[in-house]
């Protein structure tokens, strides 16, 4: 793994801004999960997010694609703002991952990620049952192209399992191809390698890095930290909802802070 | 070799299906013939449309008996020589759907020539253009709506539309006016509410009633719907009660107006609560309760206990060891179903088969004529009954009791 | 999938006697049928004769013949066939048709006294062929190593089969007497399931995949074909046409509940708003809108009618969870009934006569052809409901299109997802709610079209034809057929429209039955008869067995078993 | 202003009907989220148990002591049911997909329906009357009889009872729920399941004390309803938990006092809409399609309804 070097080096000023979070803040009732965070991911930049358990990563991802709405903050997707309605994150170009699998278990590897097409095809009722040669052509063109994302994320063979019958990390990879079907700008992966070994981690990895280098932007949420120190260009760490630290991999594994937050940090529960 | 095999099975199973196919029942076959018992007398059937299962079973078990009574008795006196009439009877389960499958079973069967039935008017719209159709002749003992007999402008220009159908029941148009006559003269009440179900029936006997009513001069002081689906009238008779009404004039059937005469009461409105013959039935008095006394009622024909011919049928029908009472349409059905059997006498007399009588017996029922259970039975140019006679009954202890017959002019 | 009743150590030493005992059991059957089944001779037909079979007695020699072919199979022990199964099957349904007609014997005739000899010896038959099922070897069939038969050949056999079904209905509709037409109909389901079961009905399956097109050109024929077997008679085809509404909107709803995942529970209300549309604009007597239009553009009002009130509905209730959008269909279908009855002048405008309906709507007549006029073609009489049968056929063709065309598309592979996970679909850029009320506003259009002709081929509307329960039969024709499925939904509503009419003895019984039918349903085989793959995986969430068998089963579908991989079937797929 | 007083006697009345049966939807669903469908029949099933007690064992006597008794025996038919009908129609699909108890619940529904037509007047060991249309309901004295007279304003005794009914449940309710071990159990089992389940709570058990609980008050709702319309039928469910279900959602269902309240709001929006609603789509026949439109607009304005609940949102 020599990419680390070249990912150092990425990370100067000037280059375009993807993704921008300006003040993020997210309160249930009382409870405040998301304080006052601001992000910004550049084009073709591998950003981290860690924190321990209960820090409120999750939370965040959920307000950055729509899932909630935040109590304050905006977030701007290329400048423009993005409405809190997940239709309309994705339509915009910002796709994720979930840290419980949420694959369509009863549909084949090829239809989950047909469904990804989704936001990017148009044929209506109407299209659909008179057949004309616009929705055949659209059809044919949607079935390629999640072919092709198989075949990219390594799961060429695997076109017509059922999503439920195949193995953990086939899944995980599966939701990724998904996520690329929608055609995102960034892509927001929520614990990619949660329960695999180390060979299928050095494999996420290595995907990681080939979807980075087609010009997406890629944010990671992982508590591996080995994994993340390797492969971020940029590390966030959260802890009680709040923004503790932010620099390269060097600066954030070496900050005290850091180090305490993860001894002290209480093991709280958090999921979608 | 196997793929031999495989086209005898194929065979063996083809072979077999068409067998199956071709064959047929015998015993469906051997049915009809045994019923003729070795006379060579000709089959006529006299079909019944009626719910014979579900809520209002009852009631159609009575009509069915009642017509099956008459047929057994014309049978035995061979009062049509030469022909046998056979009873086919059809569930309706009071649903237009099944009545019109019933219906359309019956005029497929070329024995049949006449119908008894149906106990509702909704159902009975569905099945008068099947059988118009096929030009059997329909006798209703209990359809009171006006417009299957004159159409749907019944009250401005009323027309003719089914040539087919018969009832030897009143309309709601001459029961209304009776009551409204009886209130209004005799019980000498000059204020009164109306309440109907909204129903065909109770509607037609409420807008009846207001019309007669109105013209003798009296109030109608509120005006009122409930939905039969109800069971709690207590926000209708709230809105009634302020309005001082001296009796209620209500449209409709004992399911709800025996509880609705009791929540009345117990609301504190104590005037006596009338209806047509649809409240007329014991189960009235035992959901209406001990303060239904003095509840009315009017019923067509003069009460039983006054004709001979009536004694005659109760007695007969209980001797028949029907397993079901004949109810509240029995001694109409059994007219009905005469009055089929003496149009029959002339059609059927020099007919070769049933189905080429029916037309005969359409002509002929028009010119029917004679003393039956309820009164005179004949018919008018839109197939009505021409029986006018009504009574008044009133709840007395726990029962109904006669209190004026009279002629409705 | 085989149920071993009998442990292996007895199969092992009393297997070889399977074939023998399934030879005395066909045998016995065979000659039950020469024997007198009942002493009473005025019941089912006449069962008292012996030596001259009819009816039920002809049943049961056609139980013999089967199992006198099985037990030669059994003998001749093919290794391409599995007559295990189909003797399990045809004994098994052979013991419930034997004791069910003793029973209707005794019941009927008051006493078990009155069953004579005829039924017993078919009894121990039956148990003899049961037996014999149960205690000879399992053969693992694959039937795409059957020899491959020539094209034609494969599409003959589809035409065979179809003229064999359209006999069959047309044999089993008329029957009139309930008990024989339920005892035929169990006798049909042992003989086709004895005979099936073997691995035939496999192969079958396999031809059907193979040659699609041929076999539903065929399916329609035979459909079109059926009201000539009835030789002018109108009782059977009235009830056909009854199906056939009952099948279109059920199929409707079934894209609401089987495809989108939505339960409605107010469907009836989108048939009802279509005939009362169809109703108030027709030359009825009765209509209260002065408007006549022809009955094209009827059927174009009263299907966007339906499909407006679809959106006014879903679109509030789509948002929140699916549970409230069960009652809150509940509760516009009692809207929908309520404002029926009610708006009749007294309260509200009169537009729908109130309670009374509307009656007395005309015949339909459409390019100067009169539904109401009998039509003679090729010297059979066609009346008045085979001309309505004829419309409706279509109708249901046109619905069954939408729904497959829907179901393979964009807009399926979106209700799916939404169906699995509608959170993770919505974060994956499908248009959940939008698809819902796609679904939701689709069903009721098709609903309301399905209505306009209702209206007529009924003659009249009144607002208890559409109550409550109407849906729920509705409702119970996708359950009890299979969700998400076409040919579930035939099966389902053929089952709940032609049963209640055949079996009228019984009929008191028919709502009780149904509401236990529902509880066990959804207790033991929630996905119905006939359910799609998909909707029976999501039934059975944890059967890891079930999703590996229906997975083997679909890559067999997609010939991606490299050994069968043959170019020319790829094609006829798709 | 009589006119006024009046029908908010009766929406009182109503509404506290209402509120006793929407109480059994609301405790149900917020333990396990399961709209239980057949409720309705339960409060039906109530009804019937109190008039067979009557017939059993106090047939012809009308003496208020006989009241009691009647309750208990309505009481103990409507928790039997429901009970039975958790353990056999809910409890196997509870990790099914959502439809499969609700058209459960339908088929449950239909099926004590038609049970109670067919074979309340056959069964073997009492001489019932048939069911198969309504049943006169015996008139207990000092609850019905002559109705009191508040000026303009009648009020019948049945409602008096049935209001009465209503707060002394309510009072017993809030006894049991905060008081008790087992409806503190019942409180956190519906906050968080999984959690209860750790606590050493018994899950299954606290769900079919939701459901006792709730059958008790449909019960004691199923004579109130005899007692004020003097008859009963097998119908009455379905009409009575339709709109019980409507008080639920408006009151915010899976919250107990939301029921309440909810019942309460509807009923005298009903009795409000029969008298004030001016035109021809006031009166009465219009009352059920107005509580079914305040259902949808509730739903549309305020899902989580009038006092708040639980997130609704489950897909």
């Amino acid at each position: 793994m020599t990419v680390t070097d070249t990912a150092t080096t990425g990370h100067e000023a000037g280059r375009v801004t993807v993704l921008e979070a300006s003040s993020v803040t997210m309160r249930f009732g009382g409870l405040t999960a998301v304080d006052d965070v601001s992000m910004r991911v550049h084009e073709g930049e591998i950003v981290g997010l860690i924190g321990p358990n209960g820090a409120g990563k999750t939370t965040f991802f959920n307000c950055l694609t729509g899932m909630y709405v935040p109590t304050e903050g905006t977030v701007t997707l290329k400048g423009a703002i993005l409405p809190p309605k997940p239709l309309k994150v994705v339509r915009a170009g910002m796709a994720r991952t979930f840290q419980n699998i949420r694959l369509f278990g009863n549909m084949t590897a090829l239809e989950n990620v047909m469904v990804g097409r989704y936001c990017r095809t148009s044929s209506m009722a109407l299209t659909s049952i008179l057949r004309g040669p616009k929705f055949k052509r659209e059809e044919a063109a949607t079935r390629e192209r999640a072919q092709e994302l198989l075949d990219y994320v390594g799961l060429g063979r695997s076109t017509e399992l059922l999503a439920r019958n195949m193995p953990y990390g086939d899944q995980r990879r599966l939701e990724i191809a998904r996520a690329l079907a929608t055609d995102p700008q960034i892509l927001l992966l929520d614990e990619p390698t949660a329960g695999m070994n180390p060979r299928e981690t050095e494999e996420t990895m290595g995907l990681i890095f080939k979807i980075r280098e087609g010009g997406l932007a890629v944010v990671v949420i992982e508590h591996d930290m080995r994994f993340i120190f390797n492969l971020c260009d940029r590390v966030l760490c959260l802890v009680r909802g709040s923004l503790l630290v932010e620099g390269t991999p060097d600066q954030v594994q070496s900050d005290h802070r850091v180090i305490e937050a993860y001894i002290g940090g209480d093991d709280e529960e958090e999921s979608v | 070799m196997p793929q031999r095999s495989v086209v005898a099975v194929g065979a063996s199973l083809l072979v077999a299906s068409l067998a199956l196919a071709g064959c047929g029942t015998r015993g469906g076959e051997d049915e009809g013939d045994t019923g003729g018992a070795g006379s060579e007398n000709k089959v006529a059937k006299i079909g019944v449309i009626a719910p014979l299962s579900g809520d209002l079973a009852a009631l159609g078990k009575g009509i069915s008996n009642s017509v099956d009574l008459a047929l057994k008795q014309a049978n035995e006196s061979q009062a049509i020589p030469g022909w046998t009439l056979e009873l086919a009877a059809e569930d309706d389960q009071a649903t237009p759907d099944v009545g019109k499958n019933a219906a359309t079973k019956l005029a497929s069967d070329k024995d049949v020539v006449a119908v008894v039935g149906t106990l509702n008017s909704s159902v009975a719209q569905s099945v008068q253009p099947v059988l118009a159709a096929a030009n059997i002749t329909q006798v209703s003992p209990a359809n009171t709506n006006p417009a299957l007999t004159q159409g749907a402008n019944f009250a401005t220009a009323p027309e003719r539309t089914y040539p087919t159908y018969f009832r030897t029941c009143t309309t709601d148009s001459i029961q209304g006016p009776f009551a409204a006559r009886y209130l209004f003269e005799k019980a000498g009440i000059k204020e009164i509410a109306t309440v109907h179900d909204k129903k065909t029936y109770g509607q037609g006997l409420v807008d009846a009633f207001t019309q007669e009513y109105t013209k003798l001069g009296g109030k109608i002081v509120a005006a009122e719907t409930i939905n039969p689906d109800d069971d709690k009238y207590d926000a209708v008779i709230s809105k009634i009660k302020p309005s001082n009404p001296k009796a209620v004039y209500y449209g409709g059937e004992y399911p709800q107006a025996g509880p609705f005469s009791q929540q009345m009461k117990a609301a504190g409105l104590n005037v006596p609560l009338m209806g047509g013959d649809g409240i007329y039935s014991g189960e009235f008095i035992k959901l209406a309760g001990a303060t239904s006394n003095g509840d009315l009622a009017t019923a067509i024909g003069a009460p039983t206990e006054e004709l001979a011919s009536a004694k005659a049928f109760v007695e007969a029908y209980e001797a028949g060891g029907y397993a079901d009472p004949y109810e509240a349409y029995g001694a109409y059905s059994y007219d009905a179903a005469n009055a089929i059997i003496n149009a029959l006498k002339v059609s059927l007399a020099d007919a070769d088969s049933a189905e080429a009588a029916r037309q005969a017996t359409v002509e002929a029922m028009s010119k029917v004529s004679f003393d039956g259970v309820t009164g005179k039975v004949a018919f008018d140019e839109y197939g009505d009954t021409t029986s006018r006679v009504l009574t008044v009954y009133g709840v007395e202890g726990d029962a109904w009791k006669p209190v004026s017959t009279e002629e409705f002019k | 999938m085989s149920r071993r009743i009998l442990p292996d150590s007895v199969r092992a030493t009393h297997g070889p006697k399977a074939p023998w005992l399934a030879l005395a059991g066909g045998i016995l059957f065979l000659l039950s049928g020469l024997l007198s089944w009942s002493y009473d001779d005025r019941i089912l037909g006449d069962l008292s004769i012996r030596f001259y079979p009819a009816g039920i007695q002809l049943y049961a020699m056609l139980f013999g013949v089967i199992g006198v072919i099985l037990a030669v199979l059994l003998l001749r022990r093919p290794p391409w066939l599995s007559p295990a199964r189909g003797l399990r099957i045809l004994g098994t349904t052979g013991i419930v048709f034997v004791v069910w007609i003793i029973a209707s014997v005794a019941y009927q005739s008051g006493g078990l006294i009155n069953a004579n000899e005829g039924g017993w010896v078919a009894l121990v038959g039956a148990v003899l062929l049961t037996l014999a099922g149960h205690l000879s070897p399992e053969v693992d069939i694959d039937v795409r190593r059957w020899p491959r038969l020539s094209s034609t050949l494969e599409i003959v056999i589809i035409v065979v089969l179809m003229a064999i079904l359209l006999f069959t209905v047309a044999y089993t509709l008329d029957i009139q007497d309930g008990v024989i037409f339920a005892s035929f109909l169990i006798a049909l389901i042992g003989l086709a399931g004895g005979l099936l079961g073997t691995g035939f009905g496999g192969y079958l399956g396999f031809i059907g995949a193979n040659n699609r097109r041929p076999l539903l050109l065929a399916a329609f024929l035979v459909a079109f074909l059926f009201p000539f077997t009835q030789d002018g008679s109108d009782a059977n085809m009235s009830i056909a046409t009854q199906v056939l509404i009952f099948a279109t909107t059920a199929l409707g709803l079934n894209i609401v509940v089987g495809l989108a995942g939505l339960l409605d529970l107010g469907y009836i209300a989108f048939l009802g708003t279509g005939a009362y549309v169809a109703a108030m604009l027709s030359s009825s007597g009765f209509a209260t809108i002065g408007w006549k239009p022809p009955f094209v553009v009827v059927m174009l009002i009263g299907a966007a009618t339906a499909a407006t009130f679809g959106l006014i509905i879903g679109s509030p209730t789509l948002r929140v969870s699916g549970d409230y959008l069960a009652i809150v269909t509940l509760g516009f279908g009692e809207i929908f009934r309520l404002a029926m009855f009610n708006l009749d002048g007294n309260n509200g405008p009169d537009l729908t006569n109130g309670p009374n309906g509307i009656p007395a709507i005309p015949d339909l007549e459409l390019l100067g052809f009169d539904f109401g006029e009998v039509h003679t073609v090729a010297g059979i009489p066609l009346g008045r409901f085979s001309n309505y049968y004829f419309v409706l056929l279509l109708l249901l063709m046109f619905v069954m299109l939408v729904f497959t065309r829907l179901n393979n598309s964009r807009i399926g592979r979106g209700w799916v997802a939404i169906r699995e996970d509608e959170r993770a679909a919505e974060a994956m850029g499908v248009n959940t709610f939008g698809l819902k009320l796609l679904a939701f506003s689709v069903g009721a259009f098709l609903a309301g079209l399905a209505g306009t002709i209702k209206a007529h081929q009924d003659t009249s509307v009144s607002p208890d034809q559409y109550v409550f329960l109407e849906s729920a039969f509705l409702l119970s024709a996708v359950v009890l057929g299979g969700m998400g499925t076409v040919v579930g939904v035939l099966v389902g509503a053929t089952i709940l429209k032609l049963l209640p009419e055949k079996l009228r003895e019984v009929n008191d019984y028919r709502l009780l039955v149904f509401g236990l039918l529902l509880v066990v349903m959804m207790r033991f085989r929630p996905e119905g008869l006939v359910p799609s793959k998909r909707r029976q995986l999501e039934f059975h969430e944890e059967d890891q067995e079930l999703s590996e068998l229906l997975q083997a089963e679909h890559l067999q579908a997609e010939h991606l078993d490299p050994e069968q991989l043959e170019p020319e079937h790829l094609q006829g797929a798709k | 202003m009589d006119a006024f007083a009046q029908q908010l006697v009766n929406g009182l009345t109503l509404g506290s009907l209402y509120a006793l049966i929407a109480v059994g939807y609301t405790v149900v669903y917020g333990i396990i989220q399961l709209i239980n469908f057949a409720h309705g029949e339960i409060f039906m099933i109530g009804a019937f148990g109190a008039l067979s007690t009557w017939l059993i064992f106090f047939d012809g006597n009308l003496a208020l002591w006989v009241l009691p008794f009647m309750i208990l025996g309505a009481i103990l038919a409507s928790v039997t049911t429901a009970v039975l009908m958790e353990r056999i129609a809910y409890r196997p699909l509870r990790h099914a997909p959502r439809l499969a108890p609700l058209i459960s619940a339908i088929g449950i529904s239909i099926f004590l329906q038609e049970a109670v037509r067919l074979f309340y007047g056959s069964v073997p060991f009492a001489d019932f009357p048939d069911a198969k249309q309504r049943v006169p309901f015996p008139q207990i004295e000092v609850v019905t009889g002559p109705a009191f007279q508040l000026g303009n304003v009648t009020i019948q005794r049945s409602a008096l009872f049935t209001i009465g009914a209503l707060i002394m449940c309510a009072a017993g309710l809030w006894y049991f729920v905060n008081l008790t071990k087992t409806g503190r159990a019942m409180q956190a089992v519906s906050q968080d399941p999984d959690t209860a389940r750790l606590m050493g709570i018994n899950v299954n058990r606290i769900i079919v004390v939701a459901f006792a609980v709730g059958a008790t008050l449909a019960a004691i709702a199923g004579i109130a309803q005899g007692l004020q319309v003097t008859n009963i039928n097998f119908r009455m469910g379905f009409l009575a938990g339709l709109k019980a279900f409507t008080a639920a959602v408006l009151g915010g269902i899976g919250n107990v006092w939301g029921a309440v309240v909810g019942g309460l709001t509807l009923g005298i929006v009903e009795a409000m809409a029969v008298q004030f609603i001016p035109g021809t789509f006031g009166g009465s026949p219009w009352k059920d399609v107005w509580a079914f439109a305040l259902l949808i607009i509730v739903l549309v304005f305020r899902p989580q309804g009038i006092l708040g609940a639980r997130v609704v949102d489950r897909a």
